[in-house]
């Protein structure tokens, strides 16, 4: 577009950053180290590992996987997981006949708590324009090749309520033990993207 | 706002291309962006609607060519001089190395300590407001159509879902709306439910007859069919 | 094709600008893409459905970071290399300066010459096909309904203007029917109407009531209402 | 969007356009005059003025002005006005109840026998996006401020028939003579993003 609009002529991010914290800092408003921790929060204590952790204990055990499907925000926080960005929680069951596959178009809601922070896939164009329109096209892309009786439900997440999809359990997987279970699961698995 | 950012149903950005053995962040400045983004929300006081809405109003072609952290970034930058917080004269200085940070400024009391931040990060802040319960207007089996809005503003009813008939599948009970929140107009609590619209509703008689899509919806955005 | 392109509706991209004094062309070489762009259509040939087609799969960022004739300069570069008329190694080799003509060429007989250049724009080529006319399904004044439709390819039926009503005030009779001709399958001609919607149908009830949107829609967009 | 399509590196508009025009013209399919011709036509043959030409003939004369509102792609031929991107046209009179504003949202199809080329803003993204849906607001930012009780028509522009607005002669033109009138009458008169 040829737009003559007045805005602020972007700088690199990193300079950009780098002034941000500087004067974030510099008026006594931000400690840096809390920045770190901030990071580390996320980069290292939640994650898909969390949510694998909720499939397998689902799998194994049907009292949780009910108590799961009735209030997904508390059976979640049994295992120690909860917080910002999926304070509420729904977790949505694929069965032989319904698959399920979670996006938000508007922007990139996701439930934290238990997958950690979203993939860039998942904040980009093609996966949120597409997966409301053409989802079958965005599994076949991901390997996923449903048959034509199968329902397929997206979820087209909001900020309030955040959804976990609930894998089958692959036939292959019984008699292993909730921790061979949880390495199984895979975060596109817990996104709908994948099967397991 | 129906700016780009409402991108549900378009077509031609490719494939989705996921990336292998993806690391969390591509690069340090985004964990730093990342890392201030959650800290601001705070220190310029602004909630996580105004957040929505502030990115929204990245112009169209920025929003597509920037990445995720950049689109951050603009918003700290806009939303911190809106807030106050910082003037644009000073984020030029400080661009430029020209900044003097204040003498004998020491860390403000109400900053946040490295050690609050996991408790804080479990705790989180629902939206959920249950004491704001009123009569439901719809019950679970109701046939709606969403009323067709075109707000310059924040909403979370996306245009491919407006003038839509769909089914009430859940009850969600009384959230913070998003529409009068993101203006700073206080929280309104309204209810939100759970719609469930069928793919050949949305998008035409050629798409498959068993697909569909879940929205979560505010009461105001429907209407009885 | 639901791409960028089909902008009515959108907000967030600022004022319009207009500039004084504008000048036709903004640097010699639109000038050039511009007169390439025109010949092209007999060189490489290709019809101004299928141009319009190949700006519309521009990839959207790129779309809004490139200015017209950039759009159009990326066009020419894909369709002639789908029609056969150059080759993607011949591009990069023109553009690395490694390209050599090959020897001995002459002007083709073919080409237009510069004296053809005026009557040939003074001619122009008509889509109207007054041949294929066939009974019209609608008349003046009535209500019709647009299809919701999301066709990966070129229609002139915009977003907007989708599954909302409308009144035919126009009957064009039989034009060449673009979502087909820009997909190289013939002509096809279709009945073409002008279709008034009001204002509130189209944006919702806050709209002025006295405002309306008159689009000029093929027979098989619509429906009787 | 942190994308990884394939896509060819766009070097600057300048080289490429040179090495496009180096190709066909060394393939022996293009003859460089003929683009000189090309851009002389489009920068000094046509242009607003036919149109405002158009406009003057139907401000004094009421029989052209009749045929011209009954078939004006006759009518403006009868001025020698014709071709490429306007072979079928169609002419919206302003009164004082009815406001007209042509746009084309999904590229940006003008009538070039009458008004020329299309500046950069009727192919720009404001234009095109707001037109339709609050064509109130940028006639304001085009200084044109209509009562409430006038109806805006907005005519989204279709590839097949192209329009031009006839707008009102003013109250203070009569008796001025044709050309007077012409010089008077501007290209966003024509568009309708400008009263006269």
């Amino acid at each position: 577009m040829a737009e003559h609009r007045h805005k602020r002529s972007l700088s690199e991010p990193e300079a950009r950053v780098k002034a941000l914290e500087e004067l974030l800092v510099g008026k006594g408003l931000i400690d840096p180290a809390t920045i770190d921790a901030v990071i580390d929060y996320y980069e290292n204590k939640v994650g898909p590992r969390n949510g694998a952790s909720v499939v397998a204990r689902a799998w194994v055990d049907p009292g949780y996987k009910a108590r799961l499907m009735e209030d997904a925000s508390a059976a979640i926080a049994e295992l120690g997981y909860s917080g910002a960005e999926g304070e509420n929680m729904i977790v949505v069951e694929n069965t032989e006949g319904v698959h399920n596959m979670v996006v938000c178009t508007l922007c990139s809601c996701y439930p934290w708590p238990v997958l950690g922070l979203p993939p860039v896939w998942y904040k980009a164009g093609p996966y949120r324009s597409r997966a409301v329109i053409e989802p079958r096209g965005v599994l076949e892309e991901f390997g996923v090749e449903l048959a034509g009786d199968v329902e397929v439900r997206v979820w087209d997440s909001s900020a309030e309520v955040r959804y976990l999809v609930l894998p089958q359990q692959p036939a292959e997987s019984d008699g292993k033990s909730e921790d061979e279970l949880a390495a199984m699961v895979t975060r596109d698995g817990m996104i709908g993207t994948a099967l397991v | 706002m129906n700016s780009i950012h409402d991108m549900g149903g378009m077509h031609n950005f490719g494939p989705v291309n996921p990336e292998l053995n993806e690391p969390i962040f591509h690069a340090p400045w985004e964990k730093r962006a990342f890392g201030l983004w959650l800290l601001c929300y705070d220190v310029m006081n602004f909630s996580e609607d105004e957040s929505r809405g502030g990115v929204e109003h990245t112009p169209p072609d920025e929003y597509l060519s920037a990445n995720y952290y950049e689109r951050v970034l603009g918003l700290l930058e806009r939303i911190g001089v809106e807030k106050g917080t910082l003037t644009d004269a000073e984020i030029e200085a400080v661009q430029a190395g020209t900044w003097k940070a204040p003498a004998n400024v020491t860390l403000s009391n109400d900053a946040t300590r490295p050690g609050e931040v996991e408790p804080a990060m479990q705790e989180g802040g629902t939206k959920y407001r249950p004491d704001f319960a009123t009569p439901a207007l719809f019950s679970v089996g109701d046939t709606i159509v969403t009323k067709n809005i075109n707000p310059v503003t924040h909403t979370r009813l996306p245009r491919y879902a407006r003038a839509k008939r769909g089914e009430i599948v859940m009850d969600h009970g009384p959230y913070v709306f998003p529409d009068v929140n993101a203006l700073c107009q206080g929280e309104d609590p309204k209810r939100l439910y759970c719609v469930r619209f069928e793919a050949h509703e949305l998008w035409g008689a050629d798409t498959p007859a068993r697909d569909c899509v879940y929205l979560d919806l505010f009461e105001p955005y429907l209407e009885r069919a």
